[in-house]
Order: C-alpha cells, then structure tokens, then sequence
C-alpha cells in the first residue's frame, strides 16, 4: 500500500540445485538485499505452502553487488526445507531481509573462521570480505562443500567425521592438531561444536564471534522467541537475548549454552 | 467512509488493533508499517518489574500455526514508561497496555504506575497460558475472573479491557461475569493450550513442554466464541485469534467484535495489520457499506 | 515387530483405529483400503433409532481443518446390527461402536441392542457438540460424565472407552472422573466447537451455525490433552485430532496414546489409515523400535 | 503400498488455460478416470497448499477414450479455485474419481439439456453420449462457454442475464418461449435455476434430472456431510441423500429445495 515501506519481496528463483547430498544452493535477484547485506546477516525464506507460516531463516552465503545475485546454501533438514529445494528455478519465492546484526570485520591481522556443515555458507561472505591472512577451518558429517569457494580467499582445513575427506575429526581436533591458536575467531556450525570451540577460544586465550541458531517466530524481533541465554549482571545472572537482532551473531563470552 | 470505533469513550480511528504480544511496543514494525494508520497498538505484556520469561526453544511450528512459550518477558512497567510511551506517542495511534501479573497486587501495581502515563487503555492479561504462578487461574474461572476484574477496574485510572482465555467450558459465563465486575470491554481470545513432540529427539518442542496456539488455525474457535459472547454481553468486544485477511477481520466484525486485532500475521507478514485494514476497506467499498458499525454483530 | 496393542482384553492387531464418523462404517473404503489391515474401526455414531441429523451445509473449509455439523445422522442400531455389524465381520479388524445418545436411557438402548451383536468395544460419544440435547452436556462437566459412564458401563457388555470433548477447561479432572466411574479406556479428543461466517451472504457457512472443528489445525490441543491426561489416569487411551502421517501418530503415542485414530484424514485420503500405519513402521524401523509399546508415553 | 487399491491419483495438467472471464478449461491424462467415466459424474481435485485440505469437486465435462484426456471446466468462486487456475501446465495435480452416479441415460427420444454457468460442462459429455433429438438451454450471466461444443451434438439455445448474446432472461424463459416442454430433462446449474426448473417440469408434467451441489467433506461417502433433502414416507416426510454417491444427479421429484 505504502511503497516507502519494507515489504516481503517476491522474487524468481535463478536456480536451486543440489551441491551436495541434501544440500542444495539458491540463487535470486534481490537488490534490496544485496545492497544492505553484511556478512553473518540472514534472510527470511517464506513457503508457498499456507499451512506452513513461519519463516526459514537462512544465513546469507554470498552477495554480488555487480548482478544483485544473492546465493543461499542450505540443507534439507525437514518438511520446510524440503519443500523448498523442490521449488523450480523460474518459479517464484517470497523473502525478506537481511535481518540481524552480522560479523563485525576486522581491518589485517589473522582471521580464523570456523564453520560446521550449514553453518559453512554465512563463512563464504565473510571470507570474500575480510583482509589479512584467513585460515578456514571447516568440518561436515561426510561430503564437503563450498570448500573450492572458500579456497579462493582463503587457506581451508577440512575435517569430516566420517574422515572422507581432509581431517578424520572435528573441527577443534584440526584447530589442535594444526596449532592454531591465533588471530580472530569467526564461527558458526551447530550447537555441540560452538559449545566446544567456546571452551576451545576461553582456553586459547581468543577473541570469538559465534553465530547462534534458534527457532524463530518472525525473524526481526517482535516475538521474543528466539532467545539465547546471555550473563548479565542482574540477580537471576543471566538474561534473555533475540538471535535474531541482537545476533545472531553473539560474543563468545556473553553467550550460556544449556 | 466512517471507520473510527469507540469504546470506552475512547476513540480509535479504526478498528484494526495489534494482537499483545505479537508486535512488542511497535518499534521492529515502523519499518514496515505506519502507525499512524492502525488503530491502536496492543503492546507486549507488561509486568510490575522486568521478567525473564521461559527457556529456548520457545516458538514452534503447527499446521496453519504455531505454539509460543515465550512467558511474557518483558522489561517492567518502569522501563515501559520510560521508552515506550514517548516512542508510540510519536505516532497518531491509541496505546493499549496488556497488563501481566502473577497476583492482583502485581497487576495493581503495573495499573497504578500508569495512572500518570499518557496510555489510552488497560488489557488484563488474565489468559496468558505460560505462567504458572496464577496468570491462568485467574482466566479459567467465573469467578477469579470477576475478583481480579473488580480490584483491578478499581486501581485503574484508563478504561479496562480484559482478554480471556479460549481454555474453557464456557466462555459466556466468564464473559458475563467480566461484565458484571465492571469491564469496560473483553478482548477475545488468548492462546488455546498445545504442544508439540519433536518425535526424533523424543521431547517436546518447546522447552516448557506446553504453549499457547496461535494463528488461521484457532480462527473458528475465536469467531465461535465472540458470537457466543456478544449475543450476552453488552460490552464492546475486540476479537482477535488467526486474522490473516481483511474477510477474516470482517468475519469477527459480522460475529459480534466492535474491533479487531492482528496477531499472529503481523510475525508471518509485518505488513499485515495494513493488508487487513485495506481488505477491510475493501469489502466496505464492494458492498458499499459507510459505517464499520453496520457490520458490527450482523450474524443472527 | 510387534504391533498390537491389548485394551481392556481386546487384541488389537495395530494401533491404527478410525475416527468415528470419518469412516462410517468402512464399506466406502473398501476400494481404498484393506480393512483387515486396520486395528479397528470404529463406526459412526449409532443411536437408539434413525437421526436425521442436521441440515445443509454441513461442512467448511477451515484453515488447516474443517467444521462439520452432520448432527449423528444415523440409520439406528438394528439396521446397525443387521447390515453393518456382519459387512465388517467379513475383515479381520476389531469393531469398535460410537454410542450416540441424547440421554442415558438412548445410550443404554443401544448398548444393550448390542450385548448379542458380534462387536468388540463400544465407545460412547459424550462429547459430540453437534446434538443439542445433551449430548454435550455430558461430556464438560466431570460429574455428569462420571453418571452417564457409570450408567452405561452397567448396562454394557463390550468394554467401554468414553471419548471426551476438548471444549473444557480441565480435561484432567473429567478424564479421572471417568476413569472413576468405570471406562476401560479414554478416547481423545473430539472436535473444538468453532465457526466460520460467510462474508459475502452475511451468514454463518453452516446451516447449523457451530460446528465440531477437526483436522491438522487442532493436533497441538489433542496432543496436550493425551499428554495431561495421560499422566493422570491408569486407562489406556485412543489419541486423535488432526493425525494425518505415521509422525503425527507417534507423536500422540509419546504423549500417552497407547493406539490412534484417524478421523478427517480419511476424508482428504482415503488411504490414510494404510499411509499412517506404514509411517509408524517405517518409525519404528528406523529407530529400531521393536514393540510398539515402548512408545507410549516416553515423553517425561 | 497395495497397488490393486484405488488411490489419490497424481497427474499432469495437460493445459490450463481461460475460455471465458473467470472460467478454465483444464486438461489432464487420467486413463482410470476416462475409462470409467458417465455423464454427470465429477472428480475431487486436491490442492497443493496444505492449508486447504479439502476437495474441489468438478464436473466431468468430456472424457475422450482414444487419448485418455479429461476435461474439466470451471469457475474461479473462491481462494481454492483461484489458486487451481494459477496451476501451470507440466505442473502435477492430485485428483480422485469419478464419483457419484451420473444421468441416466435413455436411448433415443428427445431430450432437453438445460444448464446454467458452470452447470454447462455435464452436459457436453452427455449430449455426446445420448442419441435421439437432442436440445441444450444454456444461461450464462453474461460471457458465454462451451456453445461451440455443445453445437457438435446438439440444438442450442443460449440465455444470458444481461442479454449480450442470445435470449434476454433466463433457461425457463427460454423453455417457455421456445415451447420446449416435450422429452427428457437433464439439468445443472445454480439452486435458483434448479428451483425454478423443478417447478417447470412439475408443470409441464416432464421427468427431469437434475444435478445438485453441496459442500463436500470428502466426495465419496464416508462424511455424510454433503446432503440434500429428499421426500420419503418416514415420520418427518423428508430425509437426506448425499449428494456425492447418491447424486449428484436425482429425480426432481423427489427433491425438496430448502
Ligand atoms: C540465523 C539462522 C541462519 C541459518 N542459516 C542456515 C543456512 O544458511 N543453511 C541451512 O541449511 N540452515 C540454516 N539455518 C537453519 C534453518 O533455518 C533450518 O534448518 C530450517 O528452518 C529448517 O526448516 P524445516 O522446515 O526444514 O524444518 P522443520 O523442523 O520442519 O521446521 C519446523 C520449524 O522449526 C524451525 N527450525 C527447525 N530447525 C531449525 C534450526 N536449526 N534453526 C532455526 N529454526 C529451525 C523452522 O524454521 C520451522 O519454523 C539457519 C538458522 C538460523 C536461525
Ligand atoms: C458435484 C459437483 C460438481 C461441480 N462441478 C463444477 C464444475 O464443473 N465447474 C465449476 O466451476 N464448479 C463446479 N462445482 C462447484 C465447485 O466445486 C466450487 O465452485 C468449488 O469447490 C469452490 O471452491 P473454492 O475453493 O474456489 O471456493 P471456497 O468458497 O473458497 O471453498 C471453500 C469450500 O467450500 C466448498 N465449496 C464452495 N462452493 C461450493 C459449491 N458451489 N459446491 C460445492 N462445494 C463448494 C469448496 O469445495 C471448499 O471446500 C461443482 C460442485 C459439485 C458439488
Ligand atoms: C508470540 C506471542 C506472544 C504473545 N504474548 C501475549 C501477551 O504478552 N499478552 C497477551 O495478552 N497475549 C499474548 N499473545 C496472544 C495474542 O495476543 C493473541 O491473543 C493470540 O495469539 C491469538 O491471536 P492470533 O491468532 O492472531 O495470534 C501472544 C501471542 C503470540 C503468538
Ligand atoms: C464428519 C465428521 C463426523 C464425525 N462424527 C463423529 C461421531 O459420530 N462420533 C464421534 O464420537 N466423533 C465424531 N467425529 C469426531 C472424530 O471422530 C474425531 O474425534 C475428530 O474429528 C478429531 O479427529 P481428526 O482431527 O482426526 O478428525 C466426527 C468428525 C468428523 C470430521
Ligand atoms: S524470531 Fe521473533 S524475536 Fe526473534
Ligand atoms: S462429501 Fe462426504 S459423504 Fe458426500
């Protein structure tokens, strides 16, 4: 109605094709976010489907400013995801962002970013922009992926649980075994794995940056649903903060994984 | 076109409100949204002092809705006062407060601070689903009900509105007896009680087990209870519960609700609360209908 | 793996039951379904005599679900006995008789008809909110459900299972009650009372204005009530509402069903009950389950 | 899993295209369904989008044997059917039938076909099917369809609301004006168009057909949901039948119009 107001944008899906087993990347033309895009940023993808309402929030893979191509990797995790790596390039999509606050880029130095499986793509921006010396340190149940994309800005460790490929292990056993306890960390990958590089940086005497997932109602803070336990100074000693505008990007530091 | 509605001796400009909870205190939708051009915002609730609410996960999905267990966190009436006030007041629109509390003490507390506040009216949260410690009780009961209305009509300066819980065996005693206590009108309904079992990792979804529904999928249940009420009382209704459309606001509208309130959409579609005036506006314009009244309880 | 489920002495082959009224009395499914395939079915609501049931439009879409007031229309129970009784006879399946009733005495009629006729289980309906005489009436308040369940069980032969209305606001206590009074088993639940308004004529979408709200929609409501329900009664308990795939019935199960039943899925498809039993095996399969049993009420 | 059972059938929309302001003619390859196909019968057809579960009964408007096409055509009345008509062709549907009884066919004769909107499509498979004389009165708010189809086999005459094309009124003025008061009367079309119709051939002392709608649960039998009143000797002089597998044709006589 008011054109001056932000709105879901429908767009045409370029293409959606799988890259690995279950994982699939999508392209879309969306100015608007290509624009405003910052690194760790994510957007809302909505289903056709009216039965299923809330948004998948998926994390921004890659920008290009030249052809306002944004390029999202994600995996078929359930109904909602499956559904939509069924949707044909041509059809079209609703989607809506970027949301959240994104990495906060540092100028030289080393960079030291950590991804697992999904938690990769937010990881290929986030490279792309950085300078300096990026180390990549990237672990997935078996098949790999983005690993070429990385390699471009960056040198890549590779782990697999399944030992496949690069380190038989994970991600803290590459960061270990190749001694590297140094520069900025960047991460993101699930639970488990953000819970033991926390340990990991504490003990490395590191600054972190950990990109939380949670389930979300609306994706731009009016639902207070997605919260993450944070320490705080008041008496219960922690506080509740909303993964999707306070992060999802969280010092490693504030963050209370339960 | 006469959309503007008047309850209480307030007057909105339309009848299109925002559902508590599902739109804070505004401030994520004014990107989207103008908020000159709703009716009033229904803020989050609001509590005595700040509250941290429940444990994560706190959302999850459901067909054609979703449960929420988010426990009415929220950063106190002080700070509510403080920020939020003179934020909303920026814009032309009604503030209605939801008021959460544990006891009629705490409620009290929250209405006696507004007293001073520039709000326009008062929702008492008697329905919340998420708080263990007396919010339900007080929603379920006929005449728990008609107590905490009665002290809570007393301690408040603005007009009070109290929302009631769709948890029950009969609505229209409880809404009699909101009546009977002094109300000045029912926002109806809250949240149905549901859950959710994540069946491979063998527990519930949300953290706190159980949630409240939201969203299309309740929208008969909502619909069917205004009109039960309204044939009974004589208080102005706001009917909210899964209003995506203009037709489904025009549905509460033609049940019996003076008003509406857009809830869950405004979390699937920002823009939702002004889809659903234009649609209303709309379906005025194809019918020719002048007076939003004229289609105010039209049901049989 | 083992499958069967034993209620109340009765062995059921699998948990997979039918949703009284979704079904009627399986003939129309025969093209669709092997019925000896099915753990029960059980039948549409049978009465004392004819019922005409309610006029037309009968049914609505709803976001997620539909409303239905069929209003029982039935053919009685000795056109019951005589045709449908010896048609499902011919499958390997338990017979599971939905007891329609406007009172005690009607309720006792039919089950009393029945003592002679070759069915397993009955199950009586006191909770259809499509019967104005009572019929619900029995089914909100604890002390009424314990008299009629009482009343009946006395004058029945088969095991009796009473299926509860989830328009209440403490299923809990009805579910001891009945438990109390004598039920071999609980199911649950029935259909939410809703509505739906048809703008554009001004009028309510069914004839009979209200009726029973089903279908995915709902699940989270039934879901919660067989799990509160469950934690506090020793009956086994059929879990239904808005079951449409093998998941959802596990969910039920992990809440405390010990069997389902699909209602308004066999609507949509009529190869439900097939699909829903092959997702539970496939279930089990996957995790290597090996007695259906140790899913009922894993979830704390 | 049991292959010899009957099952929501998944096929190809063949085409799906607009034949007149708000009407669809949709094709589809469905060698069950054409097989087994009468005049008068109809088919469930299923959405997509989850939200909305139940069927969208429609017409069999013509089954052609040699290619195995079925043929539907419909009005856009609501979201269901809106979104049905946005289905592209190569898209697949799901779809059930055919369902209910269908027209009693009488060899030779004449007959007379009345409809009106989308209560036209029936009549073309039946004008094909019977022999003898046969006449079609279509009405048509306004725009009119399926005249040219039903030219092949029949006489037509058309009335439409507004007088565009054709006769200035309605069916039964047509029938009155024409004098057609002799054979066999088939009929679809609008309740006030069957009302009035019923009253007609009482009048006119024909026996007719008519072919009614009702809300569905499920289209073939097993909800009770979707019935009409009928005359019957009971103690109330009226019960229900069910439109889906009862109807959707019934003697006029026995029809009572609420
Ligand atoms: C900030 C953020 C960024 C993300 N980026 C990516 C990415 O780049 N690639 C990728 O593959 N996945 C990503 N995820 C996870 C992705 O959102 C979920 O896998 C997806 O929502 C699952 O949807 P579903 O319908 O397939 O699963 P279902 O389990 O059927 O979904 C049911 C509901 O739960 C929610 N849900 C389920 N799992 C998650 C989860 N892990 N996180 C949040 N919500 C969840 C869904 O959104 C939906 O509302 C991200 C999540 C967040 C919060
Ligand atoms: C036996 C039979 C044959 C039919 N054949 C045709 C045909 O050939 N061409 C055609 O255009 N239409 C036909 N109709 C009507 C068609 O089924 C409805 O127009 C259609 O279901 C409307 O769906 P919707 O989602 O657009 O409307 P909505 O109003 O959004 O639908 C809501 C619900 O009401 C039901 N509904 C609404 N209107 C009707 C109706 N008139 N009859 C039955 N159910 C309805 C829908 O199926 C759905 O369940 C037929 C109906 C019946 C019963
Ligand atoms: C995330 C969320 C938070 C809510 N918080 C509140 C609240 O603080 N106070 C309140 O009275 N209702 C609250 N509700 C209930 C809504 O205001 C509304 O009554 C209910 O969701 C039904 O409307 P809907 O279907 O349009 O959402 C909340 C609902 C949701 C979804
Ligand atoms: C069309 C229809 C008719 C029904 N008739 C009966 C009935 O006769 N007796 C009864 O106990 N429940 C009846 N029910 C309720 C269902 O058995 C079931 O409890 C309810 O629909 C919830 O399950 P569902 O969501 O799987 O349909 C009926 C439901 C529908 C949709
Ligand atoms: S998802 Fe709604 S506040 Fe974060
Ligand atoms: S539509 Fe279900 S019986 Fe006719």
């Amino acid at each position: 109605m008011c054109n001056h107001y932000k709105e879901k944008i429908t767009t045409k899906i370029l293409s959606n094709k799988t890259i690995a087993d279950n994982v699939y990347e999508m392209q879309l033309t969306v100015p608007s976010i290509v624009k405003e895009a910052r690194a760790g940023q994510f957007v809302n993808l909505y289903l056709k489907d009216e039965s299923k309402l809330l948004p998948r929030p998926i994390s921004i893979c890659e920008v290009d400013i030249q052809t306002n191509i944004l390029t999202l990797v994600y995996a078929v995790f359930g109904e909602g995801t499956r559904i939509i790596s069924g949707y044909m390039a041509g059809s079209d999509i609703q989607i809506m962002g970027p949301f959240g606050n994104g990495y906060e880029l540092t100028e030289g130095g080393t960079h030291l970013l950590v991804g697992g499986g999904v938690g990769t793509p937010p990881l290929v921006e986030l490279a792309k922009r950085l300078s300096g010396e990026i180390i990549v340190v990237v672990g997935f149940k078996s098949e790999t992926y983005l690993v070429e994309e990385l390699k471009k800005y960056a040198t890549v460790y590779v782990a697999t649980d399944d030992g496949s490929t690069g380190f038989h292990g994970t991600v803290v056993d590459v960061l270990d075994a190749h001694n590297l306890r140094t520069g900025k960390v960047y991460a993101c990958g699930p639970k488990p794995m953000l819970k033991a590089l926390q340990n990991w940086v504490e003990e490395s005497q590191l600054e972190a940056q950990l990109s939380l997932e949670e389930r979300m109602g609306c994706g731009f803070g009016a639902c207070v649903g997605c919260v993450v336990k944070v320490i705080s100074d008041n008496e219960a000693g922690y506080d509740y903060k909303k993964v999707c505008v306070d992060g999802p990007v969280f010092n490693s530091k504030e963050v209370i994984f339960s | 076109m006469k959309l503007s509605v008047s309850i209480a001796g307030v007057e909105f400009k339309n009848p299109v409100f925002t559902g508590s909870g599902t739109f804070n205190s505004g401030r994520e939708f004014v990107e989207f949204v103008d908020l000159s051009k709703i009716g009033a915002v229904v803020v989050k609730g609001v509590a005595n002092k700040p509250w941290l609410g429940n444990p994560s996960p706190r959302i999850a999905e459901t067909y054609g809705g979703m449960l929420n267990s988010v426990g009415l966190q929220n950063l106190g009436v002080d700070h509510f006062i403080k920020e939020d006030v003179p934020f909303l007041r920026r814009y032309d629109t009604k503030i209605v407060v939801n008021l959460a509390g544990k006891t009629i003490e705490e409620y009290c507390e929250v209405a006696d601070k507004l007293r001073y506040a520039d709000v326009d009216m008062l929702e008492l949260n008697i329905s919340c689903p998420n708080v263990k410690e007396g919010g339900v009780a007080f929603g379920v009961n006929a005449e728990m009900a008609a107590l905490v209305t009665r002290e809570v009509k007393a301690c408040s300066k603005q007009p009070l509105l109290v929302k009631l819980s769709p948890n029950v065996t009969d609505i229209v005693s409880i809404a009699k007896a909101v009546e009977a206590a002094g109300a000045d009108g029912l926002t109806m309904i809250n949240t149905l009680i549901g859950m959710k079992i994540d069946v491979h990792k063998r527990k519930p979804v949300l953290a706190n087990k159980m949630g409240g529904l939201s969203g299309p999928a309740i929208k008969p249940v909502g619909i069917r209870m205004v009109y039960q009420a309204a044939k009974e009382v004589g208080i102005p209704i706001i009917g909210l519960g899964g209003i995506m459309t203009g037709e489904d606001a025009i549905e509460y509208l033609m049940a019996g609700a003076s008003a509406i309130a857009v809830g869950t959409a405004n979390l699937v579609n920002p823009s939702a609360t002004m889809e659903v005036l234009q649609g209303i506006i709309d379906y005025m314009n194809l019918y020719g209908v002048t007076d939003i009244k004229d289609l105010v309880g039209v049901i049989a």
